[in-house]
């Protein structure tokens, strides 16, 4: 019975809906107040989720009919599961096991890949093109972020992540491994095609990416999916970098920080076009963390 | 859940859906031969000192994500058909707000050979704003009595 | 030098083949050329390096003189020589220039649309401005075409299946489509992230002015002229103005003038700003849209508080202007310019600095300037790769030599290089209003102006924010005028998008889409091009491919 | 190359109060030349079409129901106005004027843009023997 409450309740469906669609009003919100307007009113996205639910659904002819239904559900399913072994508001993660650190990062995968096939299932030329840019960046952002989270991992010697949490009470893993937590921060970013990083969905080359051709549920439910997903990404980094989170206060406090940062860097920089952000990847993201992780085995061998 | 119980939970369950379908209106711009006049005025509705965003209003670049069809221009021959595709892409309930002289009525341009006139010559309209161009106030004031006219007769449609 | 010898030089150039010359204006020379020496002459202008092609107009010379009159205008500063060459109305030709000057791809197809003169060595002759649907045989320019019943039978047709596949992907930009403000169709043939081959298809904003203006009398198609392009309502208003004012000999009074280039400015400013937003939008830099336009609000307020509509003023009436500008308004547009000059200091410097903004736009669309000038690029794109032309500057006209202003120019010619001459400009406009607000000419607005406009031909150029308009304007003495010619600047710009487009990333395109700051409303063009460089042979897609890769160095 | 130039001007519009001017709810005043929607005072006007001649969008009709009575009915199409103040320009007797505050003139029909100006009775009378003004363009002057 508890594991149907914290599936539907608490950590995860009801409650997980209502923060993020808090969290999706706060960041837009904060951006529009960057571009010196009001920006929308409190509601504006529990209305907008309300009449994407209510509209009316079309399939294209060409999509694959079940496959085209089924997708969204996937998408939101793998956020909803990962928020469950997450410390979310401070409460211990309602379950966790050795190694669930790699089965979240998986999970919070699942979204992109679900999106991408989206992407290939509606055969419109646009969503070709989002699909295929979608699932570049999956590649190339991946790798980097999933060395940042796994950096804690080390020191802590567990993949656990109450044990990591547990185990890094002392200075913020924020000073000790910057490299770390910049790329994970980035990583999130390009994980949920915030700009800079949102050329699979640019509105101006092609039109709205993967989900050109869906309207009405299946869009509201990738976009719920992708909401939770940010929730859910900033409690993992506010829990493994920035010396985990005691009570409700704290994880609010930190999470918003970190939206807050993401945001200035939506509203002061360009996006960037597919080839530049894979690049950006490579060449920068991915040799930082190595280095991070050296420096870390070779300070673990010496001192531990 | 027996029929005659339905009006009360279909009456909460409209009310719901109207109040949903009037606070977000998801917009999609279509220029079917303007002169761009009106085109940068509703652009211009959008950016800080209008910021049509505090009604919910966002521009969607697909058909498929649009309620509300703004579109612009005495609908020359070419893009006749075109109107009429984007009108059959977005999904039900949907509406069309007519912007400016030219969309209203033709404008200057009447009589022009390669001009069909007014939009609701091929699509059905549900507000029109005359002007040449609209003041962007004027146009939030006709999406304003869009929506309020939405309200009212999901009263009376009962 | 000044514009008798170069005018003298065209004489000397072409004394082989005209026919016979004129001198109607102190500034234009006319030369009758028969249809077999054109391609002659042309080539000797053109090897001398004399000007470029500004405009082909074809003008119907009626039934009975059964003759149809194809005026190639050529412009060199504020000189400009015409070769007239006249062909029978039915089954008329007329050789192709394509090869000499690239824009005029253009002007021949119109010509060929709209008056049924056959070009000869044309590679593409599909529809250009009209309907798909459009029945043959029927041209909307000639005096006795029966232009309702085609727009009747064009109603009726079916329209044509558009994204027809074959083996290459192809991206269609449509009609509607998030990055374009208005309808153009752009087909790009993508191969991956590459762009191989483009195609466009405009005609969408197709009204049918220049037919519509022989049916009016000159006020209403004042305010006609005026609605061919929002954004630049003033200068096209002000064009037609200005010929018409040369055509009936009447001078407005210089304070009229001054008001007309104060708001010819004040335009610019706006327009310049809009564009910012909407160039920097398409590369995905919204915060800078919001900017631009919030700031932009300051000089839209100031238009309104003077003329009464914020984008199409109707400021210009023949003979003067409606409306007089009080200390008050003075005191504002002067309050205006303080925020507006900050602002674009501040823009310039965010423009040609910001990382992530340099990432989308430097090297993205380079041209060198031979290319440019080659292209017959007009506007803040030609002066971004270092060709100084501007008409403002070449050939003043109204109180330009009063105020005079100075052309920006910026010698990298890509997409950076733009952003950066139209802040220079938008500095420069914001110098010379506080000129003109000093300097005001006192004196009333209008003159008497005449209803009936006696017959003759006139060519007025003026420098509207994308680029150099051109007005040929034919009088009969009637209250109607003959013949309206408008060619827009960005006609001549749209080459230069579908050549750097092949071979550029997906991604890049929309950016140089609006590099040019293009105005479909202006102009309705469809172009097949082919990749287009020293050598003029029609590329394979297999040459493409080839050059492609090479092009994948970043 | 500096990173992020906007990012003094991103922070100091969070903290300053957004310039949005909430429209419904607070109206500002447009300029005192703003060319609104037109008025036709029926005094002055001796019926002499200038103005008709003019109009770009033949947005005016002048119905003269008595000429040396200077009885006129206006209708004024303001679907088919495109606003440029030329008939204004044009009326010698200053008959016509542009309204500067009625521009909030947004409708959910076509036919509510017909406006008939004249007195009552005139009006009265040429609704009589038009019928309803239907959205259609009316018989031009017709002279009773």
């Amino acid at each position: 019975m508890r594991a149907l409450f914290n599936l539907l309740f608490f950590p995860g469906g009801l409650f997980l809906i209502v923060l993020a669609l808090a969290y999706e009003w706060v960041d837009r919100k904060l951006l529009a107040r960057f571009q010196n307007r009001i920006g929308p009113r409190w509601f504006q996205t529990v209305a907008d989720i309300v009449k994407l639910l209510v509209k009316e659904e079309i399939t294209p002819a060409t999509a694959h009919p079940i496959l085209f239904g089924v997708l969204p559900v996937v998408a939101m399913a793998g956020a909803l599961t990962a928020a469950l072994y997450v410390p979310l508001l401070g409460f211990r993660p309602a379950f966790s096991f050795k190694g669930d650190l790699i089965v979240t990062l998986y999970l919070l995968s699942l979204l992109t890949m679900s999106i991408g096939m989206a992407g290939w299932n509606s055969t419109s030329r646009f969503t070709m093109m989002g699909a295929t840019r979608a699932l570049t960046q999956l590649f190339s952002y991946e790798a980097p972020f999933m060395l940042a989270l796994l950096g804690p991992a080390i020191v802590a010697q567990s993949w656990q992540i109450s044990e990591i949490v547990a185990a890094n009470q002392g200075p913020w893993l924020l000073l000790t491994q910057p490299f770390g937590f910049v790329v994970a921060l980035i990583g999130l970013m390009g994980k949920l095609e915030m700009p800079p990083f949102d050329a699979p969905k640019a509105k101006t080359e092609i039109v709205a990416g993967a989900l050109t051709e869906y309207s009405g549920r299946g869009l509201g439910l990738f976009h719920l999916g992708k909401e939770m997903e940010l929730v859910v990404g900033l409690t993992l980094i506010a829990a493994l970098y920035m010396g985990g989170i005691a009570n409700p206060l704290e994880f609010f406090g930190k999470t918003l920080l970190l939206l807050v940062i993401l945001s200035t860097l939506h509203a002061i920089l360009t996006r960037l076009r597919i080839d530049q952000t894979v690049g950006l990847w490579w060449r920068y993201g991915a040799v930082a963390v190595l280095l991070q992780w050296l420096a870390l085995i070779a300070w673990k061998g010496i001192v531990a | 859940m027996s029929v005659h119980t339905d009006s009360l939970w279909g009456g909460a369950l409209e009310k719901i859906k109207t109040w949903a379908r009037v606070n977000s209106p998801w917009a999609i711009h279509y220029n079917s031969g303007s002169c761009n006049g009106c085109d940068i005025e509703i652009v211009a509705t959008l950016t800080p000192r209008y910021d049509v965003e505090r009604f919910g209003i966002k521009l969607q670049g697909s058909p498929r994500h649009a309620d509300v069809l703004i579109c612009t221009g005495p609908v020359t021959l070419q893009s006749r058909d075109r109107l009429k595709r984007i009108y059959e892409q977005m999904p039900d309930p949907k509406f069309v707000v007519a912007v400016g002289s030219c969309a209203t009525s033709g404008g200057v341009f009447q009589g022009c050979y390669s001009v069909v006139g007014h939009i609701d010559e091929v699509i059905p309209v549900n507000a029109y704003i005359p002007g040449c161009p609209p003041r962007p106030e004027a146009i939030i004031d006709g999406v304003v009595k869009l929506l309020a006219s939405l309200q009212a007769p999901a009263k009376a449609k009962k | 030098m000044s514009t008798d010898l170069v005018l003298q030089k065209v004489e000397t150039l072409l004394a082989g083949f005209a026919k016979g010359t004129a001198k109607p204006e102190p500034n234009r020379l006319d030369l009758n050329i028969d249809a077999s020496d054109l391609i002659a002459a042309i080539t000797a202008l053109r090897g001398a390096r004399w000007g470029y092609l500004a405009a082909l107009t074809g003008v119907d010379l009626g039934k009975e003189a059964n003759q149809i009159e194809a005026l190639y205008h050529l412009c060199e500063g504020d000189a400009i020589a015409t070769l007239r060459v006249r062909v029978p109305r039915a089954g008329g030709a007329v050789p192709s220039v394509y090869a000499l000057h690239p824009n005029s791809m253009f002007f021949e197809r119109e010509l060929m649309e709209m008056f049924g003169v056959t070009v000869t060595g044309l590679a593409d002759t599909s529809h250009l401005f009209l309907p798909d649907g459009w029945p043959d045989g029927m041209y909307p320019l000639l005096k006795d075409t029966d232009v309702k019943a085609a727009a009747a039978r064009t109603m009726g047709s079916e329209p044509p299946e558009m994204g027809r596949q074959g083996d290459r992907f192809i991206v269609p930009i449509g009609p509607q489509h998030p990055a374009l403000k208005e309808p153009g169709h752009f087909e790009f043939a993508v191969d991956g992230e590459l762009v191989t081959g483009a195609t466009v298809r405009l005609g969408y904003v197709h009204r049918g002015i220049e037919r519509a203006c022989e049916q009016q009398n000159y006020t209403q198609n004042l305010y006609l002229t005026e609605r061919v392009c929002g954004i630049c309502s003033h200068s096209h208003a002000n064009a037609y103005v200005n010929g018409v004012e040369q055509l009936a000999k009447v001078l407005a009074p210089p304070r009229a003038q001054a008001i007309r280039q104060l708001v010819a400015c004040l335009e610019r400013i706006h327009s310049h700003f809009l564009w910012l937003g909407v160039a920097a939008y398409e590369a995905g830099f919204e915060t800078l849209l919001m900017y631009s336009w919030r700031d932009r609000e300051v000089v839209m307020d100031v238009l309104e508080q003077m003329t009464g509509n914020r984008v199409n003023y109707s400021a210009s009436v023949l003979g003067g202007v409606k409306y007089d500008v009080t200390a008050a308004h003075a005191a504002a547009i002067r309050r205006a310019m303080d925020t507006i000059e900050e602002r674009a200091t501040h823009y310039l410097h965010v423009v040609t600095t910001d990382t992530s903004f340099l990432a989308r736009a430097q090297g993205i669309g380079v041209t060198s300037t031979e290319e440019a000038d080659a292209l017959g690029l007009l506007g803040p794109t030609l002066r971004a790769a270092g060709v100084t032309r501007d008409v403002r500057v070449d050939a003043p006209y109204g109180s330009y030599q009063q105020f005079p202003v100075t052309a920006s120019v910026d010698s990298a010619g890509d997409l950076a290089a733009r952003f950066k001459v139209r802040m220079l400009e938008t500095l420069e406009s914001v110098r010379v209003i506080r000129a003109i607000l000093d300097g005001l000419p006192e004196g009333d607005l209008t003159v008497k102006f005449p209803r009936k406009i006696p017959a003759g031909e006139t060519i007025s150029r003026f420098e509207a924010p994308r680029g150099e308009l051109f007005y040929y304007i034919k009088s009969n003495g009637t209250d109607k005028p003959e013949r309206v010619k408008i060619r827009t600047p960005s006609i001549c710009n749209w080459i230069y998008v579908l050549t750097k487009a092949v071979g550029s990333q997906m991604a890049d395109v929309p950016p140089l889409l609006a590099g040019i700051d293009p105005c479909f409303s202006c102009n309705d063009r469809m172009i097949v091009v082919n990749r287009h460089g020293g050598d003029r042979r029609i590329w394979t897609r297999e040459d493409l491919r080839r050059h492609a890769s090479t092009q994948t160095r970043r | 190359m500096k990173f992020g130039t906007m990012l003094i001007d991103v922070w100091q519009s969070f903290f300053t109060k957004p310039v949005t001017q909430r429209y419904p709810f607070e109206r500002l005043e447009a300029p005192d030349q703003y060319r609104g929607k037109l008025v036709w005072t029926a005094g002055k006007c001796n019926g002499c079409c200038l103005c008709m001649k003019d109009c770009p969008a033949n947005a005016i009709e002048l119905i003269t129901i008595d000429k040396k009575a200077k009885q006129f009915v206006m209708r004024y199409h303001a679907d088919r106005c495109t606003y440029c103040a030329q008939c204004v320009q044009n009326c010698r007797l200053e008959c016509l004027g542009m309204s500067h505050d009625q521009w909030e003139s947004a409708a959910l029909k076509r036919q509510d843009f017909v406006v008939n100006y004249g007195s009552e009775a005139d009006v009265a009378h040429i609704l009589a023997t038009y019928g309803k003004p239907s959205a259609e363009p009316a018989a031009t002057s017709a002279t009773e």
